[in-house]
């Protein structure tokens, strides 16, 4: 029967969870409510947990209600893509790429597809680019849907309305991409010096319909949350992102423009059609739970007025640079390029070197959740259970791009 | 409380509308043209035949097991031509009659004997086994084509080329193995010109193998025909050799 | 002879109360589901039985089924006692609600007494299950529900009197004779319907207030070790808990069985139409709770606390004065009171949300300095 | 002031003529890679120095690290900084060579707090160590895996896949 209780060998996470309690122990620094002998309980939120979006594990030092320390523990999704990157072709890499941050499909491709044309030095054909960024806004809406939809439903008992109301507006975007890619998430569409398919016949019409539905979307989310009292209480004020932490973590994304920071790659590092493109950055001022949260649902909008110009202002016109059809074998020149685009969820760059062979002699990835993720510890010390929920639900983290 | 009136007022003004839910079984949502939700037999656009070969890798590979593959096509496709196909096969094995298998496919259902001893049975039947008895046996036994190839393919003393007038087998057993069987193979091998399990061309001989003998205690043993040679010395392999090198000559 | 009669309408009683008890979950499971389904643009279980309407019953038999095993580090007296302890409270009240005309089990003269003692029940049992459970989650579900409870309890009570005060009798008929001819007290007194109501919410730890079994932080609060029936009393109590504090919500604010058409149908003295206008009343309230439950999301244990200590209690004490001192003086009291309340509660109502964001607008001034340097 | 980012004009090229001037003897063959990257090499010693030099420079502070990629070049491993600048709104990438033999360099965890779990991925994968950090663990693979698979001579050992 004893064998039962033996305690199980922590791991190093663990481990070092129970000696920073115990060095906390020894320099006094221990619980608020000193007068009770209350020891802090560690507890493992994770990886299986309702609240952290996927197999993210996080070992609690509770202390009573309040986190006193909370350590990530990553990689229960690592599927050594950098690896895999060795063993492929170029070409054959591109389905792979974009099953990293699966929450954005083409906004990884076309990272990827982006740094090869730039070693490469391959052109793309103007209607290309402008297929390029309507796929990649759609991709964006979907996923600041995903994104607002679990944040509110982990606020709020189960069978909130609000995950509801963006899951299902979240389909008629994901049926638009089926039509045009053939997939729905795992889309495999761009190619080097363009993409697969042309638009199918009467497509651009329904995705016009489509965009002009967005804003009566987002005001209903608007109505539904952002006067709601109790939304509010529990979201002002919790886990500032002070403008220091977006510096010194390299924050980016609409986490970094809720505290203000104009940073936003698809204007300070202008790629593909941007420049002639007009639209806002969304900024807030204050960098709690409540702005990263408006700063998605007003970078919805933009992304809609965004395809609206692109359906506008799109000639006609081949799809794919022609060379490139047929041979799928490229071999760019020895040399190395970092390219890095605005993806929902923060700067997502490539580190490509090439030795001139067909396979990648070294990819790298710059995972905007990786790093955001670094700054979790530091904003949920101090805070209730609840507000640490709510904090790992705003800064919209996921997995397969973080374990790569 | 005002926000809270107008959340409740935006999520009961979703009270009549109409229900998103697709109720799978009864109604079905139409993919569109260009998904890859479903599997689909690729056409090659200039010759206009399918891709597929109905090889059954995939039916044997699929993990959930969903793919049946049937080579009389119902999409409409097509068709694969089986007439080129069965040409080409007759051509090289001769027509061959298929009546009996049935028999032994309905023997096996009933006693559950395993693939590879009916496979043994239908090759004591043609003596060796041809395609065209593999397809049959796969189609009455409901059993993928590739698994029947897999098991026919590997177990040793099962031919799926035409024997040659007389066999030279091998004996595989441990004794013989320990004895210099391999020795012996390469130096038949080298007289017949013939790999391991394959026939001469003129049709005279088969080199194969067999699991033991009775003569096993004075290894190595090769069975010749009816015959049996053992204690097969380095020496005594080579004249053996010679001599069937010589036979395959004169005729 | 009575003497029989009157055994055989105590047990009538009891089966009446238990088999409601059952059946009122049971109906609210499925009324639950589906109009959260509906309300999301969905369909909600409608495979079993016409529309889904034996949906909890397979439910039931499956909670029934399943393996039903306490954990070995678990307190075993403690762990079986709490389940049963829990439904205490849902069945006793129904001992003193006028169900109809001719018919209450028991028309005692501290009705409103009664009925506050009885519901306490459910936090003893909580707390005895979460502490049973041997269990870090379990353990801080039971605390937070415990501590929710009892805070919620003042406004109920004090809501309670100022009912007991104008209706001048604690037992429930008379409350609900007082209010007869239309004149209900939720019109004279909304803004004490409206504090009864919040603090029953976060008595049935509903809605906002569902702090101890939140999904996000504690898995399944102090429900976590319990499997099979035992998990099942809990999921029970938890949905009958639903019809029986809208029942005791219409019986003292909303005029009880009053309805048109009273005295049509008469069956052995107990008239029918007014229980048929009384369910419809019941789950008129059923529909509010469970439409507020979808679009209000949870609040933080110290919010909760906050709320009610800073916010729904000195509310309720400033009511209970005002409203006996009009009792006492005023000459034509109902129209005083009515007055007096209504304008409260639409203050309460307006200048709630600009005063909270001018308080949260305040508390982000005092956040550290954003800007860089 | 809240932050902005490219508020002081500085071309590529004059940015680059500024890194050189400033950091003559460290900074060897500086590159411009248009549109926004300057690439340069820095010696290994070097690094923690001009490390918190290049983060205090005076108009156009490299404040933000983006990334820290580890590369394998037979002869010798690679750290390659990517540095980002707020003010100037452009990148500069410097690549630091490390021996094969003894893979150890100075952390930079102490100047942009961004780089503790990069380097711990690079001590993960590639195997370099960095000396001063925090706490330098596996963050990826477990914490027990041996050997360190980014790198070209690397066999996957038996003992990392107990249950297959």
């Amino acid at each position: 029967m004893d064998e039962l209780f033996a305690p199980t060998v922590p791991d190093e996470a663990m481990a070092l969870a129970l000696d920073r309690v115990r060095r906390g122990a020894e320099t006094g620094d221990v619980s608020e409510l000193d007068g009770l002998a209350l020891d802090q309980v560690i507890l493992n939120m994770g990886p299986q947990h309702p609240a952290t979006h996927g197999v993210l594990r996080l070992v609690v030092t509770l202390d009573g209600e309040v986190v006193r320390d909370v350590i990530p523990v990553v990689g229960y999704l690592h599927r050594c893509k950098e690896k895999l990157a060795e063993k492929r072709t170029y070409y054959q890499y591109i389905p792979i790429v974009d099953r990293t941050e699966y929450m954005a499909g083409m906004n990884c491709e076309w990272t990827y597809v982006l740094a090869v044309e730039e070693l490469a030095g391959i052109e793309v054909p103007r209607r290309a680019e402008f297929i390029r960024v309507i796929m990649a806004e759609l991709n964006r809406i979907a996923s600041h849907h995903v994104a607002v939809g679990t944040f509110t439903a982990d606020l709020s008992p189960l069978g909130t309305a609000m995950a509801f109301y963006t899951f299902r507006d979240r389909e008629k975007i994901l049926d638009l991409l089926e039509e045009a890619a053939g997939a729905r998430m795992m889309f495999n569409y761009f190619r080097f010096g363009g993409v697969r398919f042309d638009l199918p016949p009467g497509w651009e019409q329904r995705c016009r319909e489509l965009m002009a539905e967005v804003p009566k979307w987002t005001d209903e989310y608007r109505a539904l949350v952002e006067d709601n009292a109790v939304f509010l209480s529990r979201t002002i004020d919790k886990g500032v992102i002070s403008q220091q932490d977006v510096v010194d973590y390299a924050i980016t994304g609409p986490n970094a423009r809720a505290s203000g920071v104009p940073h936003d790659l698809r204007r300070t590092r202008p790629y593909s059609v941007y420049p002639e493109l007009d639209f806002e950055l969304c900024l807030a001022d204050h960098g709690d739970v409540f702005d990263r949260y408006k700063v998605r649902v007003d970078e919805m909008l933009q992304s809609a007025r965004i395809v609206q110009q692109c359906l506008d202002m799109m000639p006609r016109g081949p799809v794919q640079e022609g060379s490139l059809r047929a041979p799928y074998v490229i071999t760019p020149p020895p040399g190395s390029a970092y390219i890095a685009q605005e993806n929902p969820r923060g700067e997502y760059g490539i580190y490509i070197v090439s030795d001139g062979s067909r396979y990648p002699y070294r990819l790298k990835y710059r995972d905007p959740c990786f790093i955001n993720l670094q700054l979790l510890p530091k904003l949920m010390r101090g805070n209730k259970i609840a507000d640490a929920v709510a904090i790992g639900g705003s800064i919209d983290l996921v997995l397969g791009g973080i374990d790569r | 409380m005002l926000g809270i009136l107008k959340a409740l007022r935006t999520t009961v003004r979703h009270l009549p509308q109409k229900s998103f839910t697709v109720q799978y079984p009864e109604e079905r949502v139409e993919l569109p043209e260009r998904s890859r939700g479903l599997f689909s037999v690729v056409v090659d656009v200039p010759t206009g035949e399918a891709r597929c070969r109905a090889c059954t890798l995939c039916e044997t590979n699929c993990p959930v097991q969903v793919i049946r593959v049937d080579h009389r096509s119902r999409y409409g496709l097509p068709a694969v031509d089986e007439g080129a196909i069965s040409a080409r096969r007759s051509q090289r094995h001769g027509d061959v009659d298929v009546g009996p298998i049935a028999g032994l496919v309905a023997g096996h259902r009933v006693s559950g004997e395993s693939l590879s001893s009916i496979l043994r049975r239908v090759q004591r039947l043609y003596g060796y086994l041809p395609p065209q008895a593999l397809d049959e046996l796969s189609r009455q036994a409901a059993i993928p084509l590739s698994e029947v190839y897999g098991v026919a393919s590997t177990s040793g003393d099962l031919r799926l080329s035409p024997p040659g007038a007389t066999l030279v087998a091998v004996c595989r057993c441990p004794a013989c193995q320990v004895g210099g069987a391999a020795r012996v193979e390469e130096a038949l091998e080298e007289a017949l010109g013939v790999c391991s399990g394959g026939t001469t061309d003129d049709g005279l001989y088969t080199l194969g193998s067999v699991a033991g003998t009775v003569a096993c205690t004075r290894p190595p043993v090769v069975v010749v025909g009816d015959d049996v040679h053992f204690d097969l010395s380095p020496p005594r392999v080579r004249r053996l050799a010679a001599r069937l090198g010589a036979r395959r000559g004169a005729e | 002879m009575d003497l029989f009669l009157d055994i055989l309408r105590g047990l009538a009683a009891v089966i009446l109360a238990y088999s409601f008890v059952f059946i009122s979950a049971l109906v609210n499971i499925v009324f639950e589901r589906r109009t959260l389904a509906f309300m999301q643009d969905r369909l909600g279980p409608n495979r079993t039985g016409p529309q889904g309407i034996l949906q909890s019953v397979a439910d039931s038999f499956k909670m029934l089924g399943k393996e039903d095993f306490a954990p070995a580090a678990v307190d075993k007296r403690l762990f079986t006692l709490a389940p049963i302890m829990v439904m205490i409270g849902a069945v006793a009240v129904q001992l003193v609600i006028p169900y109809t005309k001719g018919w209450t089990s028991q028309d005692l003269n501290v009705g409103i007494i009664y009925i506050v003692a009885v519901t306490s029940f459910t936090v003893l049992a909580i707390l005895i299950g979460g502490w049973a459970s041997h269990n870090k989650y379990s353990l801080v579900g039971a605390l937070r529900s415990a501590a929710q409870m009892v805070s919620y309890e003042v406004p109920m009570i004090l809501a309670l009197l100022v009912v007991a005060m104008a209706a001048g009798s604690l037992s429930l008929n008379d409350v609900v004779s007082f209010q007869s001819g239309y004149q209900w007290f939720v019109f004279y007194m909304p803004l004490t319907f409206f504090i009864f109501w919040i603090a029953s919410i976060a008595e049935l730890n509903r809605g906002p207030f569902d702090l101890p079994e939140s999904e996000s932080e504690l898995v399944a609060g102090y429900g976590t070790e319990y499997s099979g029936m035992r998990f099942g009393m809990f999921f029970l109590n938890e949905y009958a808990g639903l019809t029986i504090m809208s029942m005791v919500t219409v019986t003292l604010f909303f005029g009880g069985w009053e309805g048109p058409g009273q005295d049509l149908l008469v069956v052995y003295g107990v008239s029918v139409i007014p229980f048929v206008w009384f369910m419809l009343k019941t789950y008129a309230l059923v529909f509010a709770l469970v439409w507020v439950r979808l679009s209000v999301p949870r609040l933080q244990v110290d919010q909760l606390m906050a709320f009610a200590w800073k916010f729904l209690i000195p509310l309720a004490l400033v009511n209970i004065l005002a409203s006996a001192a009009i009792i006492l003086w005023a000459p034509q009291w109902k129209w005083v009171m009515a007055g007096f309340s209504w304008v409260l509660f639409l203050a309460v109502v307006v200048l709630f949300d600009p005063l909270q964001r001018r308080m949260l607008r305040r508390r982000r001034a005092k956040s550290p300095m954003l800007t860089r340097g | 002031m809240s932050l902005q980012v490219g508020d002081i004009e500085i071309g590529l090229a004059e940015f680059a003529a500024r890194l050189e001037e400033r950091f003559a003897g460290e900074l060897t063959d500086v590159a411009l890679q248009p549109p926004v990257t300057v690439v340069a090499r820095l010696a290994r010693e070097k690094l923690a120095e001009v490390a918190r030099r290049l983060h205090d420079l005076d108009e156009t502070p490299l404040d933000c690290l983006n990334l820290i990629s580890s590369v394998d070049n037979v002869g010798s491993l690679e750290c390659v900084y990517h540095l980002y600048s707020f003010p100037a709104n452009l990148y500069l990438e410097l690549h630091v060579e490390v021996p094969r033999g003894t893979p150890v360099v100075d952390t930079v965890s102490d100047v942009w707090p961004a780089a503790d779990w990069h380097e711990r991925e690079a001590w993960d994968m590639m195997g370099i160590r960095f000396r001063g950090h925090p706490d330098l663990r596996r963050i990826l693979l477990k914490d027990d895996w041996i050997g360190h698979p980014l790198r070209k001579d690397y066999v996957d050992d038996v003992r990392n896949h107990p249950y297959v």
